[in-house]
């Protein structure tokens, strides 16, 4: 049976792994534009001002409540449909190609940013008001409170919540298989298949995103035990 | 826009409705009891509990939900079947059906995930606060239950509302083991009609209406005790 | 000319198609396809799409047309169109050998009945069974394997893959108890999936497939993969 | 009280014998013994750093000590090690010890999940037993003894610093317990306020409690205590009732430290 | 500064005129005005809960005043409303102004994901610009005055109540600000250290700094200051010179507050 897992066709060694890569790539970069949108959007939900916390609000709860599956098929199919209809009556005749990648990634990365927003907003409101007064006492702008005082102190209790999301978004990529991406569980379940070994490959997807896991897992508790240096534990 | 075929599989969408409810009711309740423990056994818990808490919260946050129904389905399920004991005994009829299979891989996965987030809100309780407890005499438990947890929760509740949503878009995936949910229901429409947009905005709306719900009533727990915020 | 793209479904469905680990793509759909094109001298690319997303995929101009096993059906009509049928095969209720099946009772006698969802033989059951229960599956293997643990009693599905399965040693333990009667819901048989608005390749593509019938292209990619006549009804 | 029968005299309130305490290699408390009856109040000055939290914080085994005895109403508590770290014997003899004694942080550690209120009755309420309803009346004249029954539905967070203070205690005398612990428990005080905090103190006293209570104003620790210590560097330096000390101490850190003391007047 | 050169006498370094401020129900200051030059030592006394910190946060407007100015250096903070709530009109400006204030809180307020050490160089490198190397060599220095220098390199949470407080002091004198906002930097000091920081605060009062300290040590408040004012339920009760206030005031309520405060002695 190991047989299966050659490197080179016939074996499905080499396509998982490459499917691994881009499942990686993929996560990396939405998750890259979920952190800023996150940070974004906790920013804007606790600004005071109820027209940024009321926008906010829309893109958390709207966000996180309709199925990527939707917003990936809208995104690619209609989203194209919709931006060559514009470039048309703009004057610009041709068509537009939304490419699979990047509308995989721009969507994963919206939704990754409302659950991040969340996480932030929480772990924001977690540091004891007094360490914020205390820069703004010190003249400190925004940008530098959030860089130097905020993040900093928010990272110890976010932490578990991005890592949490990291992990989901990893096994999330393989919703946008739909618009042809050959990420890892697309990969495997062809091999399946194909090959009709439907047990043996999902175990061998299985371990895989568990070895991923597993590599992160101790990224993070390194950076967990970096940020907590400063605090006893209870 | 065409939403003629509405009337038609009505039905089938209440029932698939239904049947989201009882997933997202049952498996976040249970697996929200499972997560505490899990995450208690990791912060305050001995060498050996901690290592298996954290086995088990990285196996199951390592692993697809997909592969993990499959595995449990198919894999024990099908076990099952082959002990003529359970094949004809009296609970075979709730052990071939794949809503159970379901519940039970989603209550695993639910406590895997919150019980990772509630266990940073441990973390985050500031230490004075504990030992002012247990300068009063209190009891482990109870400090847990009066102190620790409550502080706990409130500085986790936003990370555990999106964990809720996700669980609640997490359910199609029940389709694997045979378990027709709204998402299930719409595509069974989809497949059937043809009309790729209407069938999923529908579930759309009800999943932005779910969710709707589920922020606004995590909202009103967090309001319960005022705080001062800055940014 | 810009080469045909030509969608198939990404999930494998052997023996109509498949794909190796190289990600090259075979099976009875795959040649046909590129038959349909040598057919009308254009070049093609194969082009994997999920099942889920083909049809949209089509309209919005991803793909050009769709060789994927797909029934000419009403309900699609009203979103493209098809060519003639290049294949067509009834449904077939399969269960273990002991069990009696009656076709004829809306509850089919009690028997709990699995299906692939998407599929025309999940349209027609539960159109024709509304009192049965059913269980839909994401693949057809799944079917198979659910209705080995007894989890379920019978099956319905495409008659061609069926008598294959029960060749297999996983199968053998089962028997083809009947076949589903004509309906609407099987539609006109298997076709191309094309445009509404491409009525020129429309003709192109149903002149090649009428040329492969006539030149016995047809019959000699057929025999590599099914012993009977899959395109059905020919005198 | 039950080893009252036991025992000709009467075991004292709090004992302590030959204290250490270290943190990784700086050593805070090198042997510190203390001997507290029914009805002493102790006062602990030293300097910032000297240890005197760290003290208290032993007594009620809230740093578990690397050597030495505590003993509390004749009860010692039992001490062991675990891979190389000192912990108690048994948690559940340390819980109920704790129960009987109360203490008020040089932090406050109010709990800002509850109301003043909420704080105040948390402890009777909820390891003493003490029905509700009569837990809230004791609380509300608590409150209004230490002049904050107005704030008693307000959060921890929206308090003045001095108010949280008076919760704190609020919800140290909310326990009546035998011993109370008090660590600096005036420093966010106004004089008025202190000579509340004062008058409460000397009538715990008089109901025959014991406190213990680490104090920077020394005018308070002269008025209040029947004892005095003077921690530095980890040892106790200096001891004796109020007068000895600050009158004729021998120590010449000890006349140092009150010299300062006094300077600004 | 430049306005100097337009009139004629310098503006006061720190105005306020007619503040007011509510919490929800609660009117905390019912109309305060208080004048400061270079090298002024203002001390607030006053009851817990009678509005001191709220008013020293108006200054730097981590509370924003629904009614009154506030002028630092001559220049008015603008202040404007939006949705009925008091907001200042200029951020930049309040930033900007607030890199001229220093404060040390009644809670201190530690960063604790930073030492000691970091938090003094935080603001003086990070918001002023001073070079690493120089903004570490002074607040060596600094730590060194008030005594905290060993524990330069430790995090906040394993200091004692006292280090924390001189932490926090060594963060305000860090920034070299013009006007320093001390509210009760003296609450958990031993006495020997009180007199440091009566020492340090002298000195920068010689330097031409102003500062305006809230104290509940009315020794400390005659010793230290200038100009002493009495506030009582959110209005100025008395103030004036620290012998006026204390020794021939005219207000029954002030005499009543400084006779208890004398009361231990
Ligand atoms: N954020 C807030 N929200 C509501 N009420 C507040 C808030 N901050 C302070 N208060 C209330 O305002 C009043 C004045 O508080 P402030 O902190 O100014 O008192 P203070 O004079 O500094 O007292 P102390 O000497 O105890 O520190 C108090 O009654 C307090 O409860
Ligand atoms: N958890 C800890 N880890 C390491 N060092 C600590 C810890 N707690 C206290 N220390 C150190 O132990 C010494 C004594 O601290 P302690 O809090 O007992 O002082 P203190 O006498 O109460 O001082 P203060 O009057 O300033 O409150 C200090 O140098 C402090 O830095
Ligand atoms: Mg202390
Ligand atoms: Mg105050």
């Amino acid at each position: 049976m190991l047989d299966l897992l050659q490197l080179t066709p016939p074996g499905w060694g080499g396509a998982l792994l490459r499917g691994a890569l881009l499942t990686l790539q993929i996560a990396l970069l939405s998750y890259a534009i979920g952190l800023a949108l996150g940070l974004l959007g906790a920013a804007a939900k606790l600004s005071g001002s109820p027209v940024l916390a009321g926008a906010g609000e829309v893109y958390t709860t709207l966000v996180r409540a309709v199925p990527e599956l939707l917003l990936i098929i809208l995104l690619f199919y209609g989203g194209s449909t919709m931006l060559e209809m514009a470039l048309i009556a703009l004057g610009f005749p041709g068509a537009v190609q939304v490419s699979g990648f990047a509308a995989a990634i721009a969507v994963l990365g919206v939704v990754q940013g409302a659950y991040q927003t969340e996480v932030i907003r929480g772990a924001i409101e977690a540091i004891p008001v007094g360490q914020i007064e205390a820069a703004r006492a010190f003249g400190m702008s925004p940008s530098l409170r959030l860089r130097r005082i905020v993040i900093p102190a928010l990272l110890p209790i976010a932490l578990p919540g991005f890592a949490n999301l990291w992990l989901i978004l990893l096994k999330d990529t393989a919703l946008i298989s739909i618009v042809g991406i050959s990420e890892l569980l697309y990969v495997g379940k062809q091999a399946a298949g194909a090959t009709r070994h439907y047990f043996f490959f999902y175990c061998v997807v299985g371990a895989i995103y568990l070895a991923m896991t597993l590599v992160s897992n101790g990224a993070f508790r390194l950076i967990e035990r970096r940020v907590r240096r400063g605090i006893p534990a209870a | 826009m065409d939403f003629d075929w509405l009337p038609r599989y009505w039905p089938l969408l209440v029932e698939g409705f239904w049947r989201t409810l009882w997933l997202v009711a049952l498996s976040g309740v249970f697996g929200f009891l499972l997560a505490i423990p899990v995450a208690l056994a990791q912060v305050a818990g001995g060498r050996i509990l901690a290592g298996l808490s954290r086995a088990f919260t990285t196996t199951i946050r390592g692993t697809p939900l997909l592969v993990q129904l499959y595995l449990v389905y198919y894999g024990l399920g099908s076990l099952m079947a082959d002990i003529p004991a359970i094949r004809y005994g009296p609970l075979w009829p709730y052990l071939r059906d794949g809503f159970w299979y379901a519940t039970f891989a989603f209550t695993i996965s639910v406590a895997a995930y919150q019980g990772e987030i509630i266990r940073g809100g441990l973390l985050a309780v500031p230490r004075g606060e504990i030992e002012a407890a247990r300068a009063f005499g209190m009891r482990r438990s109870r400090i847990l239950r009066r102190i620790w947890l409550p502080r706990a929760l409130q500085v986790s509740l936003p990370a555990l509302s999106g964990e809720a949503i996700l669980l609640l878009k997490s359910t199609p995936l029940a389709a694997t083991v045979t378990v027709i949910d709204l998402f299930g229901a719409a595509n069974v429409v989809r497949s059937e009609t043809f009309l790729t947009y209407e069938p999923l905005l529908f579930v759309a709306a009800v999943y932005v209406l779910c969710a709707f719900v589920i922020a606004v009533a995590f909202r009103l727990i967090e309001r319960r005790v005022p705080s001062r915020r800055g940014l | 000319q810009e080469p045909l793209k030509v969608g198939v479904a990404a999930e494998p469905y052997p023996p109509f198609s498949s794909v190796d680990s190289a990600g090259n793509w075979s099976g009875f759909d795959i040649e046909i396809g590129q038959a349909i094109c040598e057919e009308m001298g254009r070049e093609c690319v194969t082009t994997p799409v999920a099942w889920d997303g083909i049809i949209p995929a089509l309209t919005s101009g991803k793909i050009d047309m769709i060789v994927g096993s797909m029934s000419i059906t009403e309900e699609r009509q009203k979103v493209i169109d098809f060519s003639d049928r290049y294949y067509y095969t009834p449904a077939a209720f399969v269960a273990p050998a002991p069990v009696e099946v009656d076709t004829d009772s809306a509850d089919l006698g009690g028997l709990v009945l699995g299906v692939q969802s998407g599929t025309t033989s999940a349209a027609y059951v539960r159109k024709a069974y509304p009192d049965a229960e059913i269980k839909l599956y994401n693949t057809q293997d799944e079917v198979n394997a659910d209705l080995a643990a007894g989890r379920i009693d019978v099956m319905l599905a495409d008659q061609a893959a069926m008598v294959e399965y029960v060749k297999t040693p996983e199968g053998s333990q089962f028997e083809v108890k009947a076949v589903a009667p004509e309906d609407e819901a099987f539609g006109e048989g298997i076709g191309v999936g094309l445009r509404k608005e491409d009525d020129d390749l429309q003709a192109d593509v149903n002149d090649a497939i009428a040329a492969l019938l006539e030149s016995g292209r047809y019959d000699e990619i057929a025999g590599q993969y099914f012993e009977f006549d899959i395109y059905g009804g020919r005198e | 009280m039950q080893q009252a029968n036991e025992t000709e005299t009467k075991a004292p309130a709090v004992a302590v014998d030959d204290l250490h305490k270290s943190f990784g290699e700086l050593e805070v408390l090198k042997g510190i013994s203390l001997s507290a009856r029914d009805g002493d109040v102790v006062s602990i000055i030293g300097a910032s750093g000297s240890g005197k939290s760290t003290f208290l914080r032993c007594i009620n085994l809230l740093e578990v000590p690397d050597r030495g005895r505590i003993a509390i109403n004749g009860e010692e508590i039992r001490l062991t090690e675990r891979r190389g770290e000192p912990v108690p014997a048994d948690r559940r003899q340390v819980e109920r010890i704790r129960t009987r004694l109360a203490m008020v942080f040089q932090s406050f550690n109010l709990w800002p999940h509850m109301t003043v209120l909420g704080n105040v009755i948390e402890a009777p309420v909820h390891v003493l037993g003490v029905p509700r309803k009569e837990a809230v009346e004791q609380a509300e004249e608590l409150l209004g003894r230490v002049g904050l029954y107005e704030k008693r539905d307000a959060y921890p967070a929206f308090l003045s610093g001095g108010q949280c203070q008076r919760a704190a205690i609020a919800r140290a005398l909310a326990v009546q317990p035998d011993v109370m612990l008090f660590d600096e428990p005036t420093s966010a005080l106004d004089p008025e306020l202190v000579g509340e905090v004062l008058k409460v103190i000397q009538s715990l006293a008089e109901e025959g409690r014991t406190m213990i209570l680490v104090t920077h104003e020394m005018a308070f620790a002269r008025d209040v205590s029947t004892h005095v210590m003077f921690l530095h560097e980890g040892l106790v330096e200096e001891e004796g009732a109020p007068d000895k000390v600050f009158r004729q101490t021998s120590s010449e850190r000890c006349r140092a430290f009150l010299s300062r003391a006094s300077h600004p007047q």
